[in-house]
C-alpha cells in the first residue's frame, strides 16, 4: 500500500474521531456512529486497494482502532483506562490479524505490534493526562501508522 | 498360536552356547549383525553342531533325540514390535550397539535384558537412547528422533 | 535372500482375505472416469534443499510427473493401493466421488500429496502426527493422529483422505503388502512417497555400508514403477545423478497455483522434451 | 416454577440423544461431510455455543470491571448460562474427533515417549483457552455465589472480573483463528477475531435476554446493546460480501433486519416479540456458523441430515435442562436478598458507586497474582521451546503467544483466590477439593504414560533388500563358529567338540582349487557341514575368495 493511501486512511481516522463520545450520548448513537465509520472505512479500502493484497482484510478494523484511539482522548472520566483499552484494541487487531496472516505466508508487523504494545503499557501508568501528553500520544500513533 | 515344538521340553540355556564356547549371537541368530531381523536358527543350524552328542551330560541324549523329532523350524519367533514400528538390528550393530545392550545375554526364556532390565520394550527406551540420555558412557552417535525414522 | 533366514516364518500372505483385486480395479476405473477438474499450473524453479530448520543438505526426495508422457491410464492408482494397502471406500462415499486413493486424477493427470517444504497441514496438526522428515517427506504417524481433520481442511489441494469407516471391519481393505500397516478408523492418511521403501533402503545401507552417505539411489515408488509411459519419476532433488534431476533438467517445471509458493517436492514437467 | 422448561429440555435431550449416540458410535461418518466439508455440524455447534457462553462473562465480568454492575440476580443468571453453554460447547470438539480417546494428545505437555503437542496449531491454543475459561468462569461463578455472605470473597469478585475480561475475548479470538489461519478461501480473514467476538457477544446477549424473560424481567441496556451490535454484524457481513462475494440472505435477514423491529415502541414494549427477535438472532448466528464450517459448492441445506438436526436438538435440550435444573437447585443463593429485578439505568449506577481509582485498587490486589502468573507463563514458554522434540519444528513468538494469556490468567486466578477460598470453605468441601486434585494428578499420570504400544497381530516385516551379502558377513555368521572370525579356528569350540580343522593357507587353497572348495561348502565333507540349502553358489564362491583373503592375512 503506497504512502499516499496510507496517509489518507490516517486522515480519515483522525477526521472521523472528532465526532465520537463528544456529548454523553446513548448506546445507540455511539454504536450507530461506529458502525457508520466501519462501513465507511470498508468501502474506502475496498475501492482503493486491490483485492490480492491480504492486508486489505483488516485494514478497516485498523482504521477504526486508530479512530477510537484518537477519540478517547476527548473522554473526561477514566481517561487512562479508556486510553489503555483503546490501544489494546488496536494491538489486538494488529496482533491477531498478523498471526492469521503469518500462517498464510505473510510476515508479522512486529515493529508496529511492539510499538503499540509498549505505548499501551506505558499509558497504564499515566494517572493524569495533560493536553500536551495527548498531543504527543496522537503524534506517536500517527508515526506508528505511517512508518511502521 | 504355533504348535508346541518337541524342543519345548528342554529349556534352552544361552550360557552353554554363548561366550563359553566362543560363539557369537549371529552364529545362531543369523542376520543379527547386518539384517533387519535377528532370525531364530532353523533345525539345520542346530544340527550343524548337534549332529553328534557334544557332551557327557545325561540330558544330552534326550536333547538329541528331541532334535531328531522336531520339525524344520524348532523355534517360535516372538514378536514384540508394534505394527507401525520398524527396527533394524543390522544398522544398530553397525552403529556399535551390542546385542546385550538391549537383550539379556544369558537370558533363559526372557530375553529382555540390558536397557529393558526385564521390563517390556517401550518407545521411551528407544527415544532415550536416540537422544543420548542413556548409555552416556558409550560413544554412540546421536540418532534420528523424527517420527518418520522408525514409524510408518 | 533366505540364506540366513533360519526359522523366520514369513508373515502369512494376507492378500487372500478381503475384497478381490477386481473390486480394486473397478474402483480405480470409476475414479479415473470421475476425474476431477485440473489445476492451473504455474512455473516454478527446481526444488532445492528444505528451507525449514533441520532439513538434510543431502536428500530431498520428490517426484516429477511428465504431463507430455502421461495418458491418464490410472495404473499408478492401482499400484499405489496395492503397495500401501489403501482401502476401498464405502458405497455412499463412492457415490459422492470420495475415494481413499492416495493418487487422484486431476484433469487427466495423477495428483497426490505435493510434500510441500513448508506444509500448511503440518502447521495446524494439533498432535504433531503430521510431521516432516529431514529428507523432505511429509509423513503421517497414524498412532499419534486424533482425527481432528484440521490438516485435511488446510490442505490447499485436498490430498488428504480421512478414514471415515473402519475399513478392516467392513471388509473394504486388503493387505497386499505386509510392510505397510493398515490404518484404523478415524485417522488421516495420504501419499507417503512410499516411506517404507526409503526406510528399508536406508536401514540396509546403514547396516551394510556404514559411514557411506545414503542418497536413496535405486529406490522407486510403486506408482513410478507401475507407470507404463515412465511419466512418473521418483528421485532425490539434491543428487545430480538421480533420475529425477536428470529428467527435470531442461524441462519446464510446474506446480499447482495453490501450492506453488509452499515449496512442493512433487512437481509436473511439460515441454522441451 | 420452571417445571415446563425443564420438561421441554428433557424431551429435546432425549430426542437428540439418539443422534448423539449415533455420532459417538459411527464417528464423523454420522453427520454430513464431503470433499470440502471435513468438519461439519459439531464444530458449527461448538462455535455457536462458545459464543453464547460469552454473554455471562460479558455481562457480569466486563460490566463489573467497567463499573456498570447490573443487579446481582441478572448477572448470576448470565454467569450460570455461561457455565451451561460451556458444558454444551465442550462436548462437540470431543465428538468431532476421529479417535476420541486420543484427545489428550492435544494438551501441550511432554509425555513419557517424548511426544509433545504441536503448539503451532490453533487447535492447541483453542483447547487450552477453553479449558482455562471453563475453570476460571466456574471459580468466578462460585465466588460470586458465595460472596453474598462471606466477606473475604466479596473483594475478590472485581479483581477476578478484570482477569476474566481479557480471557473471554481471547477465547473467541483463538476460536476465530482456527478458521483464519487456514487456506480455505471461505475461512480466510484477518478481520475474523473481532468479527467472531462481536458475533459471540451478539448471540450471547440474545440468549441472556431470553433467559431473563423466563425470570419475568428485562434489562433495557442489554436490548439496546443487542440492537447496536446488530448494526456492527451487518457491517461485518457487508465486508465478507465485499471480500469474498459470499452472502446468505437468511443470515442477514434474521440477524440484521429482524432486530430493527426494536425501533418500534409497541414492539419494544411487548416482551414476547422481543423474545422472538432474540431467537431469530440466535438462529441467524447458528446458521452463519453452519454455513461457515460447510464450505461446499452446492447448497448446504440439502446436505443437512437428521443426525445434524439431532445434534442441534441435543445441544439445545442439554442446555435447557442443565440451566433450569441448576437454576432451581441454586435458587436461594442465586436470588439472594435483593429482589430488585429489571432495569438499572447506567447513569444511576455510575452515580451509585463511583469507580474513581478502582483500577488501582484492583491492581493492588492483582499485583502478586499477576506477577506469579507472568513468571509461570514465562517458565512454561521457555520449557516448551526447549522440549519440542521434532528438529523440523522451529517456533516463533506468533506460534506460542496465543497460549500465554490463558496460562497467565489461570495461575493468577488461582493465586488470587486460593487463600480466601481456603478460609471460607467448609471442611467437607476441602476434602472434596483435595480428592479432585488427586484425580487430576491421576489423569496427568495417565496422559504422561500415553496409550499402550502393545505388539499388533501382524507386525510389519522389514524388507531385506537384495544387496549381495558381502562374503565377510556370511563368514562371520556361518563359518566363524568353527573356523573363527580370522580363519584361525575358534579354539574354545573346536578343541572341545570337534577335530581341529585344517589350517588356512594359500598353498592349500590353491591346491584344492575353487570348484572343489565350493562343493565342500555346499555338500560338506567329513566334519564339514553341507550348506547347499542355506547358501547360493555365488555366496559360496564369495566365501572362497574371502578365505583366500584371510589366508593372505594369516601369514
Amino acid at each position: 500500500m503506497d504512502a499516499v493511501l496510507n496517509s489518507l486512511c490516517c486522515l480519515m481516522a483522525l477526521g472521523s474521531s472528532m465526532f465520537l463520545w463528544r456529548t454523553p450520548r446513548s448506546v445507540f448513537k455511539e454504536g450507530g456512529l461506529i458502525t457508520l465509520y466501519l462501513v465507511l472505512f470498508m468501502t474506502f479500502s475496498y475501492l482503493t486497494m486491490e483485492g490480492s493484497d491480504a492486508t486489505l482484510e483488516y485494514l478497516p478494523l485498523r482504521m477504526l482502532a486508530l479512530c477510537i484511539c484518537f477519540s478517547v482522548t476527548s473522554i473526561r472520566s477514566h481517561k487512562t483506562r479508556y486510553l489503555v483499552m483503546a490501544q489494546i484494541l488496536w494491538l489486538w487487531i494488529e496482533f491477531f490479524g498478523g498471526v492469521s496472516l503469518v500462517y498464510r505466508g505473510l510476515d508479522m508487523p512486529w515493529t508496529r505490534v511492539i510499538a503499540i504494545g509498549s505505548c499501551a503499557a506505558g499509558s497504564v501508568f499515566m494517572n493524569h493526562i495533560s493536553r500536551e501528553m495527548e498531543f504527543i500520544l496522537m503524534v506517536y500513533w500517527i508515526a506508528i501508522w505511517m512508518f511502521f | 498360536m504355533p504348535e508346541l515344538q518337541p524342543l519345548a521340553q528342554v529349556p534352552f540355556d544361552h550360557s552353554l552356547h554363548g561366550d563359553s564356547i566362543g560363539l557369537d549371537c549371529n552364529h545362531c541368530h543369523g542376520g543379527a549383525h547386518f539384517q533387519g531381523h535377528a532370525y531364530m536358527p532353523s533345525k539345520k543350524d542346530c544340527m550343524d553342531c548337534h549332529r553328534l552328542p557334544l557332551t557327557e551330560k545325561p540330558g544330552i541324549e534326550k536333547l538329541d533325540s528331541l532334535l531328531a523329532l522336531s520339525g524344520e523350524f524348532p523355534w517360535n519367533h516372538k514378536k514384540v514390535l508394534p505394527e507401525h514400528v520398524v527396527f533394524h538390528h543390522g544398522l544398530h550393530y553397525a552403529a556399535g550397539v551390542q546385542c546385550s545392550d538391549c537383550h539379556r545375554p544369558l537370558g533363559g526364556a526372557d530375553y529382555r535384558g540390558g536397557l529393558a532390565k526385564g521390563k517390556p520394550y517401550s518407545m521411551q527406551m528407544c527415544v532415550d537412547c536416540h537422544a543420548r540420555k542413556t548409555f552416556k558412557d558409550k560413544d554412540f552417535k546421536p540418532a534420528a528422533v523424527y517420527c518418520g525414522a522408525c514409524h510408518r | 535372500m533366505q540364506a540366513l533366514a533360519g526359522c523366520r516364518r514369513f508373515t502369512p500372505d494376507m492378500s487372500t482375505s478381503g475384497p478381490s483385486l477386481e473390486d480394486f480395479v473397478n474402483e480405480v476405473k470409476l475414479a479415473v472416469a470421475r476425474s476431477r477438474s485440473g489445476f492451473d499450473l504455474v512455473q516454478i524453479p527446481m526444488p532445492s534443499a528444505l528451507k525449514t530448520s533441520g532439513g538434510s543438505p543431502l536428500n530431498r526426495f520428490g517426484m516429477a510427473i511428465d504431463l507430455d508422457a502421461c495418458n491418464g491410464c490410472g495404473k499408478c492408482i492401482l499400484a499405489c493401493m496395492q503397495e500401501n494397502n489403501v482401502p476401498l471406500s464405502s458405497k455412499e462415499r463412492r457415490a459422492s466421488g470420495q475415494f481413499m486413493h492416495w493418487i487422484e486424477m486431476r484433469g487427466g493427470a495423477p495428483s497426490m500429496c505435493f510434500h510441500c517444504g513448508n506444509a500448511p497441514c503440518e502447521k495446524v496438526c494439533p498432535t504433531g502426527a503430521a510431521s516432516h522428515t529431514p529428507d523432505g517427506l511429509s509423513t503421517m504417524m497414524y498412532k499419534r493422529c486424533t482425527g481432528s481433520r484440521f490438516c485435511g481442511a488446510n490442505c490447499p489441494v485436498g490430498a488428504r483422505k480421512f478414514n471415515y469407516d473402519d475399513a478392516v471391519k467392513e471388509g473394504l481393505s486388503r493387505r497386499f503388502n505386509d510392510q505397510v500397516p493398515l490404518r484404523s478408523k478415524g485417522v488421516m492418511e495420504k501419499c507417503s512417497l512410499c516411506l517404507q521403501r526409503l526406510q528399508d533402503s536406508k536401514h540396509s545401507h546403514m547396516a551394510m555400508l556404514p559411514g557411506m552417505e545414503w542418497r536413496g539411489a535405486g529406490v522407486q515408488t510403486a506408482c513410478a514403477v507401475a507407470c507404463p509411459k515412465h511419466a512418473i519419476i521418483f528421485g532425490n532433488w539434491l543428487d545430480p545423478t538421480s533420475p529425477l534431476v536428470k529428467a527435470a533438467k531442461r524441462r519446464n517445471i510446474y506446480a499447482p497455483a495453490e501450492v506453488a509458493d509452499l515449496d512442493p517436492s512433487v512437481v509436473y514437467l511439460r515441454g522441451n522434451r | 416454577m420452571y417445571r415446563i422448561p425443564i420438561y421441554i429440555g428433557v424431551v429435546l435431550l432425549l430426542l437428540g440423544a439418539t443422534a448423539f449416540g449415533v455420532s459417538l458410535w459411527e464417528g464423523p461418518a454420522a453427520w454430513h461431510t464431503d470433499m470440502r466439508t471435513l468438519w461439519g455440524t459439531p464444530i458449527a455447534l461448538f462455535v455457536l455455543w462458545i459464543g453464547l457462553a460469552h454473554a455471562g462473562t460479558l455481562i457480569s465480568a466486563i460490566f463489573l470491571a467497567l463499573g456498570f454492575p447490573l443487579d446481582r440476580r441478572t448477572s448470576m443468571i448470565a454467569e450460570l448460562s455461561t457455565l451451561c453453554s460451556l458444558v454444551v460447547a465442550a462436548m462437540f470438539p470431543l465428538l468431532h474427533l476421529g479417535v476420541i480417546e486420543n484427545f489428550y494428545m492435544v494438551i501441550p505437555f511432554l509425555d513419557a515417549r517424548g511426544n509433545f503437542a504441536n503448539i503451532r496449531s490453533p487447535l492447541v491454543w483453542d483447547f487450552c483457552s477453553i479449558a482455562v475459561y471453563a475453570v476460571v468462569s466456574t471459580i468466578f461463578f462460585v465466588t460470586h455465589l458465595l460472596s453474598e455472605k462471606r466477606e473475604p470473597l466479596k473483594k475478590m469478585v472485581r479483581p477476578m472480573s478484570w482477569l476474566l475480561f481479557p480471557l473471554v475475548l481471547w477465547v473467541h479470538t483463538v476460536v476465530s483463528l482456527d478458521f483464519a489461519v487456514t487456506f480455505v478461501r471461505e475461512w480466510q480473514g484477518a478481520f475474523f477475531p473481532l468479527y467472531f467476538i462481536s458475533g459471540a457477544i451478539y448471540s450471547g446477549l440474545a440468549l441472556v435476554i431470553i433467559l431473563l424473560m423466563a425470570e419475568h424481567c428485562r434489562v433495557r441496556l442489554l436490548e439496546k446493546l443487542m440492537l447496536a451490535l446488530s448494526w456492527v454484524m451487518a457491517a461485518f457481513w457487508l465486508w465478507e460480501f465485499m471480500l469474498k462475494g459470499t452472502f446468505s440472505f437468511e443470515v442477514v435477514f434474521l440477524g440484521a433486519v429482524v432486530p430493527q423491529l426494536l425501533w418500534l415502541r409497541p414492539i419494544r414494549d411487548n416482551s414476547f416479540v422481543i423474545m422472538l427477535v432474540a431467537v431469530s438472532v440466535i438462529l441467524s448466528l447458528g446458521l452463519e456458523r453452519y454455513i461457515l464450517v460447510t464450505p461446499s459448492e452446492y447448497n448446504v441445506g440439502n446436505a443437512f441430515g437428521w443426525v445434524d438436526l439431532g445434534l442441534v436438538v441435543f445441544s439445545l435440550g442439554l442446555f435447557v435442562t442443565l440451566f433450569f435444573v441448576l437454576r432451581v437447585k441454586l435458587r436461594k443463593p442465586l436470588e439472594g436478598d435483593d429482589v430488585v429485578m429489571g432495569e438499572l439505568s447506567v447513569q444511576d449506577e455510575e452515580k451509585a458507586n463511583p469507580v474513581v481509582g478502582e483500577l488501582s485498587n484492583n491492581f493492588h490486589l492483582l499485583r502478586l497474582p499477576l506477577l506469579v502468573g507472568f513468571l509461570v507463563t514465562l517458565l512454561y514458554v521457555l520449557w516448551a521451546v526447549s522440549v519440542v522434540p521434532d528438529p523440523m519444528i522451529s517456533l516463533s513468538v506468533a506460534n506460542i503467544a496465543p497460549l500465554c494469556l490463558p496460562l497467565l490468567v489461570l495461575v493468577a486466578t488461582v493465586t488470587l483466590c486460593a487463600k480466601s477460598f481456603w478460609q471460607v470453605l467448609a471442611p467437607k468441601a476441602k476434602y472434596v477439593l483435595v480428592v479432585l486434585m488427586g484425580v487430576a494428578g491421576m489423569l496427568v499420570g495417565m496422559f504422561w504414560a500415553g496409550g499402550s504400544s502393545a505388539a499388533a497381530p501382524g507386525a510389519v516385516s522389514v524388507q531385506e533388500l537384495a544387496t549381495p551379502k558381502p562374503a565377510e558377513k556370511i563368514w562371520e555368521a556361518r563359518c566363524a563358529s568353527c573356523h573363527g572370525r580370522d580363519g584361525l579356528f575358534n579354539e574354545k569350540f573346536v578343541r572341545e567338540f570337534y577335530p581341529v580343522p585344517q589350517k588356512l593357507s594359500l598353498e592349500r587353497l590353491d591346491s584344492l582349487g575353487m570348484d572343489s572348495l565350493v562343493s565342500v561348502i555346499l555338500n560338506g565333507r567329513i566334519n564339514m557341514n553341507a550348506y547347499g540349502d542355506r547358501l547360493t553358489e555365488e555366496e559360496a564362491r564369495g566365501l572362497v575368495f574371502y578365505m583366500r583373503l584371510l589366508a593372505g592375512e594369516g601369514k
